[in-house]
């Protein structure tokens, strides 16, 4: 019930938004505000209240849906979801918060859009069935379309049907993949999409999920779907598109959300359901046993050099975050505790940090209205404040211990080495890489002498820094406690964990 | 006088209706097109009405009054938005008139 | 087939119907097509009348003839300003037309003949009884009279909206 | 009591820096940030000099569990030996210091409490490291540490010069941790924990391992080591190190001379246990020539921080290779009085930076501002603004206060500053007896020259030749330093008129120090028992070495008396570890006849260094002029600084960059081209069908599916005519050939 009233509460904020005057913008960006905090309130009493002793489902929901068709409304969260859930109905409010000056037209389209996304990426989170999982999996689409294409920068149209279209290809072969294991989940009359139950029945010896060939095929159907949002290399072209047009606070979700949505679908779908799928491509034997850490490997060199080279401050952050989620990928592929802890934690920090680091961007982009790295210089004595938060969350980014971001990456890549030893030495150039390209950022906008150009620039103001100081404390707290968040999930690990060795 | 006669009949009425609608280059003429197909259906509803069902079972002739008052409900909205199109393109030739093209 | 009187009207009937409609559709002047319309509606009112069809067959009549042609005559006079409005056909689209009515009518004529029920449907002449009453029965206090009264409001929306969409604009 | 006063130590410093952030955050500044650090690393120091009094007959370590994993535990705790304590109290109180000096160095700078937050988080970072048992807290700190290294190197960062400084130290000491990480992930794999001490930590692990297992650990070793080489700045790596001095000169001494570079050498300390033969071998290579070459280019250095900084690197390269070798015990202790009289040179030759900052401040400004080295730097970075990198390269831009060719004759000028700064150079130059840097310095070169007799090894007579011309060398440009500065002409009388000594909180440091680089410091190594090396179980002599026949039975180890190391005999409890000696110690086999000829020869070397400096720079006879064009090729050698700046800016940092050009260009163009190849023949069968497409090539699979899906709907439309007629046609058409078809069925 409480997990129902956190998805629809959203729901309602925009129903709520839609019948406010059209004039009254402030009431209108009120009540985004109070109905983004409901949920977080919400996602704060479950991140408390949940059994951290026990890794399996909780707060679970199961009714009858489309019956035809077996589907149900099925939800629940584990140690997983209940982490992310935080990270989405954290970054919700802050993204109202940081909307709050600069969108310019139809804010309140924008914030009933915002809501309906909010209910997509929490419903994503929770939902326990297949189909229902697919439904929000694609729920989140529209609403972004709209918000990169209306609200976005100068290309806005062009970024955000590259978006579509790019996610739809992907889930498109999820949906097949996913009626494919439908079809084959029982007898007609006896089919389900129920992910427990197919969990379950995969895992089951002589069951038709359990053949390898059947499960390699899906798991690539299932991959490919969530390997466009990560994105993973060869299919990543539209994030920085996207990242570049899309307004701050969109960015933020993108970066913070939505690609997590990519990985939490390989942990829940991909890597528990189809164990002997990621046997075939993780088990370090052969090309293809190395294929998945090798995508991670290219994902953390390949978007670490590409960040590198952009002048576009905007799009360097993108292409770290490719990079950054090639350490997820990584993770996961070592499949072991450090490797999938490591993973989920990097899932989490990252959501915190990139979207530091994109509000960090917008407030420079609102200020000077533009984001060519090479245009600034000398910031540093200019807004003092802003350039430390920026140093926090560059430092955090690059892996600097004691900061969040070090924690994941490292569990990440002590569990991958176990495996695959000589991708993960190589994947240790990306830190370096990542040093290199946040420090020269770091020297090019606010060391050296100060742009006489932005001598009036004025410093980060109070509404920002109150967007930026939870995230900001988080990735301390993180970085210094990790197990403040390993907590919670360790127990569904290590349940992951059995179900992937019990082939 | 069997069913086939008014169902050949018909047939061709509705076959003319049909010619005049794709053919004609004049509103009026469509309506009159549509008219005869009305009709020829009317007939074809009066006829099974006779034919294929109990003589005291007319519920085919309803229908078929029915059809008659919606070709009066048609016949008086076509006319009236032939007069609509007239003010505003000054035409009524339906091939002047493609707004719709795309 | 016999050659009875009533054989001979029917037929007689049923040639006009045909006649007039494919004038109906060739005439150039609209005018004219709008006459030999009346002509096919009487045809149809007759051929009601061999259907045994009385109240259908003055339904026809008054309300056809009375009503919709009177309407298409206005509808002519107040476009075309005068009576003799011609009929522009293009001859493409008259092939055309003339090719997939005529595959049309073809093809409703095979169904005609093959279909087996509709065989040897014979009118052996009885006299029916006169429908109108039972008709007011039916539509007034049987089955038919919710459609009765929808199709009632339907026509008292249609004059309604043919009155507004024709009316002319007044400029505020 | 341990665990409490370690807390503090730790929280102390982090507090200070926790109120400027805070104050910060809210635009506030708490107003006396100077005095909260300063008292809070005081605190710190009298917490450590308890902790001296607490210790500890035995190590003792506390630990708590940091991440819990469903199978594995990561855990934070201390691990409190004496190395730990003396570690401590010389980071506090050289910290200390620091920070009562920079009150008057720093005194006026528009970013003066931040920079007293800055050297409190750096403080806490290093005494976290210090204390840290397990490699993984290491790595925490040594990171923090480089964290706040760049902040303080880059805390001028108007200048080009120091924000290219500040991003070089970062980058090249990362390049060292990465190696690091990789020896972590191997021994984290082989041993499912990063501990250190303890029943399950890898010392007890990798006791155990077999000869199997030599090579792997030798690997991870070396790899551990490659951090150590970041942070200490060795060869290959060192080219940060004077770079770094672009910092304020308090941060040079703290950071880039006493602690921070000294982390390097601690951590190869600590990791003694597990190095093998090949691993020590390798460090002890990389520390000799580290300690020989930087020597050799502070020669022809003019900047008088970058002669020092130069100093360092070669210091710290004998340090590591005391460690490479085996002496230990030397190792640290050199590592302890370096650290003070290398803070000690570095603060005396700030305040003859101060002193010349003055005199443009009189010069210009009546009001006394003391942030002249800022600002005067600033106006140099505009100056040269331009190229800062070919500066860099070329090292010959220095600033004008800090060029030695300006300096002479100071000494009547600043007295206190001449006599502390000349008690250093003795120190570091090895003057015998009654300066700490000789004895340090002789227990190295006795332990090394005592390993090659007793092994009988080439490689450590080798090292012990490199060890002692290095030592001589130092001599030399360290004297040369003090002559061109304090003696002599004044060379720009403007300036020498402007100087000044400086005020009491930067002498009293001085003098604080001063007293420190007296062997009193020895102290610290007195009890005979204070400090044993770790046995290395896995570093056995060679097969051909002599063994003394006393190795076994005799109590052996390591004691170091008021005056430095005067015997070595004393216990060494894991003494009949096995065979082949495995006595890491400082090589007391050879002791007798090795620590008397290193000691001859070492003041020797020290005393030609001396005089040879003497010639060339004091009495003129020699005129370094003259042998500098004589010996072209290597004063160019040397001026160039083996050309290591050239090759990483030409060769690495230019194939860095051009790669990234690559792989983005590769984003853009092939990514997208391979997914254009699909996009073009879907195109043109399209096209089969529906007539001519527009050819345009465009960029990505996505555009192409939007045009096609543009040019097909393009074509398609024109059916939409708009005609009804058409329309209906069309319907019926297609009704009518239906019903033929499916009847035709």
């Amino acid at each position: 019930m409480l997990l129902s009233l956190m998805i629809f509460i959203p729901l309602l904020g925009m129903v709520a938004v839609l019948l406010l005057p059209r004039e009254s913008e402030e009431l209108i960006k009120r009540v985004a505000l109070l109905f983004t905090l409901i949920p977080l309130a919400l996602a704060v009493y479950l991140f408390i209240s949940y059994d951290r002793s026990n890794g399996g489902t909780q707060y679970a929901v199961n009714a009858p849906w489309i019956p035809a068709f077996n589907i149900q409304y099925h939800i629940g969260i584990d140690g997983l979801s209940v982490t992310l859930l935080l990270l989405t109905a954290l970054l919700g409010p802050i993204c109202v918060i940081a909307s709050w000056r600069n969108i310019e037209k139809g804010i309140k389209a924008y914030m009933a859009l915002f809501l309906l996304l909010e209910t997509g990426m929490i419903g994503f989170f929770a939902a326990l069935d297949l189909f229902l999982f697919y439904v929000f999996f694609e729920l989140t689409l529209l609403p972004m379309y709209f918000l990169i294409g209306v609200w976005g920068g100068p290309r806005r149209e062009y970024a955000a049907i590259k978006f579509f279209l790019y996610t739809l290809f992907g889930s498109v072969l999820m949906l097949v993949a996913m009626i494919a294991v439908y079809l084959n989940s029982g007898d007609p009359g006896a089919r389900t999409f129920d992910i427990p139950t197919l969990i379950t029945l995969a895992a089951t010896a002589g069951h038709a999920l359990n053949d390898l060939n059947f499960q390699i095929w899906v798991f690539l159907g299932f991959f490919i779907g969530f390997a466009v949002k990560v994105p993973i290399f060869p299919f990543h072209t539209w994030l920085p598109d996207a990242h570049v047009e899309a307004p701050t606070a969109i960015s933020v979700i993108l970066a913070g959300i939505l690609l997590k949505m990519g990985t939490y679908g390989l942990v829940r779908i991909n890597m528990a359901m189809f164990p002997q799928g990621l046997d075939h491509f993780t088990n370090g034997v052969g090309f293809w046993g190395n294929s998945l850490a090798l995508l991670g490997f290219i994902n953390i060199v390949y978007g670490s050099f590409c960040a590198l080279a952009q002048t576009d401050f905007k799009k360097l952050v993108a292409y770290s975050s490719i990079g950054h989620m090639g350490f997820v990928i990584l993770g996961l592929a070592a499949r072991n505790d450090s490797g999938i802890t490591g993973a989920i934690l990097q899932m989490f920090n990252h959501g915190v940090i990139s979207a530091m680091l994109f509000l960090l961007v917008g407030v420079l982009y609102d200020r000077a209205h533009h984001r060519e790295i090479n245009g600034f210089g000398g910031l540093g004595t200019r807004m003092p404040i802003y350039t430390g938060i920026t140093t926090l969350a560059f430092m955090a980014s690059l892996g600097l211990p004691g900061l969040s971001g070090f924690v994941g990456e490292a569990l990440s890549l002590l569990g991958a080495y176990d495996k695959f030893k000589l991708l993960t030495i190589l994947s240790t150039i990306g830190i370096v890489v990542g040093a290199a390209y946040f420090l020269w950022t770091l020297q090019r906008v606010f060391l050296g002498t100060l742009n006489p150009k932005y001598e009036a620039l004025p410093e980060i103001n109070g509404r920002e820094i109150l967007t930026l100081v939870p995230l900001g404390i988080l990735t301390i707290v993180l970085g210094v406690w990790p197990n403040f968040a390993i907590d919670m999930f360790r127990e569904s690990v290590t349940n992951l964990i059995d179900v992937i060795q019990a082939i | 006088m069997t069913l086939q006669h008014y169902l050949v009949i018909s047939a061709i009425l509705f076959t003319l209706g049909i010619f005049a609608v794709l053919t004609s280059r004049n509103a009026i003429s469509i309506l009159m097109g549509i008219e005869l197909i009305l009709n020829s259906c009317n007939l074809n509803f009066a006829a099974f009405s006779r034919f294929m069902t109990p003589p005291e079972d007319i519920s085919g002739q309803i229908i078929a009054i029915f059809g008659i008052v919606l070709a009066a409900a048609e016949a008086a909205v076509f006319l009236a938005i032939i007069l609509a199109i007239y003010r505003e393109f000054g035409s009524i030739r339906p091939d002047e008139v493609d707004t719709l093209k795309g | 087939m016999e050659f009875t009187l009533k054989n001979f009207i029917f037929y007689g009937f049923a040639l006009m119907t045909v006649a007039s409609a494919l004038l109906v559709v060739t005439v150039r002047n609209i005018v004219h097509a709008a006459f030999s319309l009346m002509v096919t509606l009487f045809g149809v009112a007759g051929l009601y009348v061999f259907l045994q069809a009385d109240f259908l067959a003055a339904t026809q009549v008054i309300v056809y003839v009375g009503g919709i042609l009177v309407l298409i005559l206005f509808g002519v006079m107040m476009t075309s300003g005068r009576l003799e409005m011609r009929i522009h056909v293009e001859r493409g689209q008259l092939l055309l037309g003339g090719i997939v009515s005529l595959a049309l009518l073809t093809l409703l004529l095979t169904v005609i003949a093959n279909t087996p029920a509709w065989k040897n449907l014979t009118d052996d002449g009885t006299e029916l009884p006169p429908t109108t009453e039972r008709i007011g029965e039916l539509i007034l206090n049987g089955p038919f009279l919710l459609p009765f009264e929808v199709v009632s409001v339907l026509l008292l929306v249609a004059l309604i909206g043919a009155a507004l969409i024709s009316r002319k604009e007044v400029r505020e | 009591m341990v665990v409490p006063l370690i807390s503090l130590i730790l929280l102390c410093p982090l507090a200070a820096f926790a109120v400027f952030g805070l104050s910060g955050l809210v635009n506030r500044r708490f107003p006396r940030q100077d005095y909260l650090s300063t008292v809070a690393m005081l605190a710190a120091l009298v917490c450590s000099f308890l902790l001296l009094r607490e210790v500890v007959p035995s190590p003792e370590s506390h630990t708590v569990k940091w991440i819990s994993l469903g199978g594995v535990t990561f855990s934070m705790g201390f691990y409190l030996d004496s190395v730990t304590v003396i570690m401590l109290i010389v980071v506090t109180l050289v910290s200390s210091l620091v920070h009562i000096f920079s009150m008057g160095y720093m005194h006026g700078d528009p970013r003066y409490p931040r920079f007293f937050a800055y050297l409190s988080l750096f403080s806490f970072s290093m005494l976290f490291l210090v204390v840290s048992d397990n490699l993984l807290g290491i790595y925490i700190g040594w990171e923090l540490v480089g964290l706040c290294s760049y902040l303080l190197i880059g805390f001028w960062f108007e200048k080009d010069s120091a924000a290219n400084a500040c991003k070089k130290a970062f980058l090249t000491t990362r390049v060292g941790d990465v190696g690091m990480f990789i020896g972590m992930m191997m021994l984290f794999t082989k041993f499912q924990t990063l501990s250190l001490y303890g029943e399950g930590g890898i010392f007890a692990l990798a006791a155990n391992l077999n000869t199997g297992d030599m090579v792997w650990l030798s690997i991870a070793g070396i790899l551990i080591f490659c951090g150590a080489i970041g942070k200490s700045a060795q060869m290959p790596l060192h080219t940060w190190l004077p770079d770094a001095m672009e910092g304020p000169t308090p941060v040079s001494a703290l950071i880039h001379a006493a602690t921070m570079v000294a982390a390097g050498v601690y951590l190869t300390a600590r990791m003694f246990p597990i190095l093998t033969e090949t691993s020590s071998l390798v460090i002890a290579y990389v520390g000799g020539i580290t300690a020989l070459v930087a020597a050799t280019i502070a020669i022809v250095r003019f900047d008088i921080k970058r002669v020092l900084a130069y100093s360092t690197i070669s210091q710290l390269g004998y340090m590591m290779l005391a460690i490479g070798a085996g002496s230990y015990v030397a190792g640290l202790f050199h590592l302890t009085t370096h650290a003070f009289f290398k803070a000690l040179l570095f603060l005396g030759s700030g305040s003859v930076i101060h002193a010349f900052h003055a005199m443009h401040a009189h010069g210009h400004d009546d009001e006394h501002d003391h942030a002249h080295e800022h600002s005067d730097h600033d106006a140099h970075g505009h100056e040269h603004g331009e190229d800062p990198d070919s500066r860099h390269i070329l090292g010959s831009e220095i600033p004008a206060d800090q060029d030695m060719r300006n300096m002479g004759g100071l000494r009547h000028k600043m007295p206190i500053t001449f006599i502390t700064m000349l008690i250093a150079t003795l120190s570091i130059s090895g003057v015998p007896f009654i300066f700490s840097g000789f004895w340090s310095k002789d227990a190295i070169l006795g332990g090394v020259l005592g390993r090659a007799m007793e092994w009988n090894s080439v490689h450590h007579y080798i090292l012990f030749i490199m060890a002692l011309s290095a030592a001589g060398i130092t001599a030399f440009y360290m004297f040369r330093l003090v002559f061109m500065t304090f003696f002599g002409e004044p060379r720009n009388q403007e300036m020498y008129d402007m100087a000044h000594e400086s005020p009491k909180s930067m002498t009293v440091p001085l003098l604080i120090l001063a007293v420190l680089s007296l062997p009193v410091v020895n102290i610290l190594w007195f009890n005979e028992s204070y400090v044993k090396p770790p046995p290395q179980p896995h570093l056995h002599a060679p097969q051909h070495a002599y063994v003394s026949p006393d190795s076994n039975t005799d109590k052996k180890g390591y004691t170091v008396s008021l005056f430095g190391v005067s015997e070595a005999v004393a216990a060494e409890e894991e003494g009949g570890h096995d065979t082949h000696g495995a006595h890491g110690d400082d090589g007391h086999h050879g002791h007798g006849p090795a620590h008397t000829i290193a000691m001859v020869l070492s003041i020797c070397v020290a005393g030609l260094g001396i005089f040879l400096s003497w010639l060339f720079y004091h009495r003129r006879t020699l005129s370094a002029e003259s042998v500098a064009t004589t010996f072209r090729p290597i004063h160019n050698l040397f001026w160039r600084k083996y050309y290591f700046d050239e090759f990483y800016d030409g060769v690495l940092v230019a194939l860095t960059v051009w790669k990234a050009r690559l792989f983005a260009q590769f984003d853009g163009s092939v990514v997208d081209g391979i997914v254009n190849g699909v996009g073009v023949v879907t195109r043109d069968i399209l096209a089969a069908f529906t007539g001519a497409f527009d050819n345009r090539v465009v960029d990505g699979l996505v555009n192409r599916v939007a045009q096609v899906t543009w040019a097909v709907g393009g074509k398609i439309r024109r059916i939409q005519t708009g005609a009804i007629q058409t329309y209906l046609f069309v319907v019926l058409a297609g009704i009518v050939l239906l019903i033929l078809i499916f009847r035709a069925l």
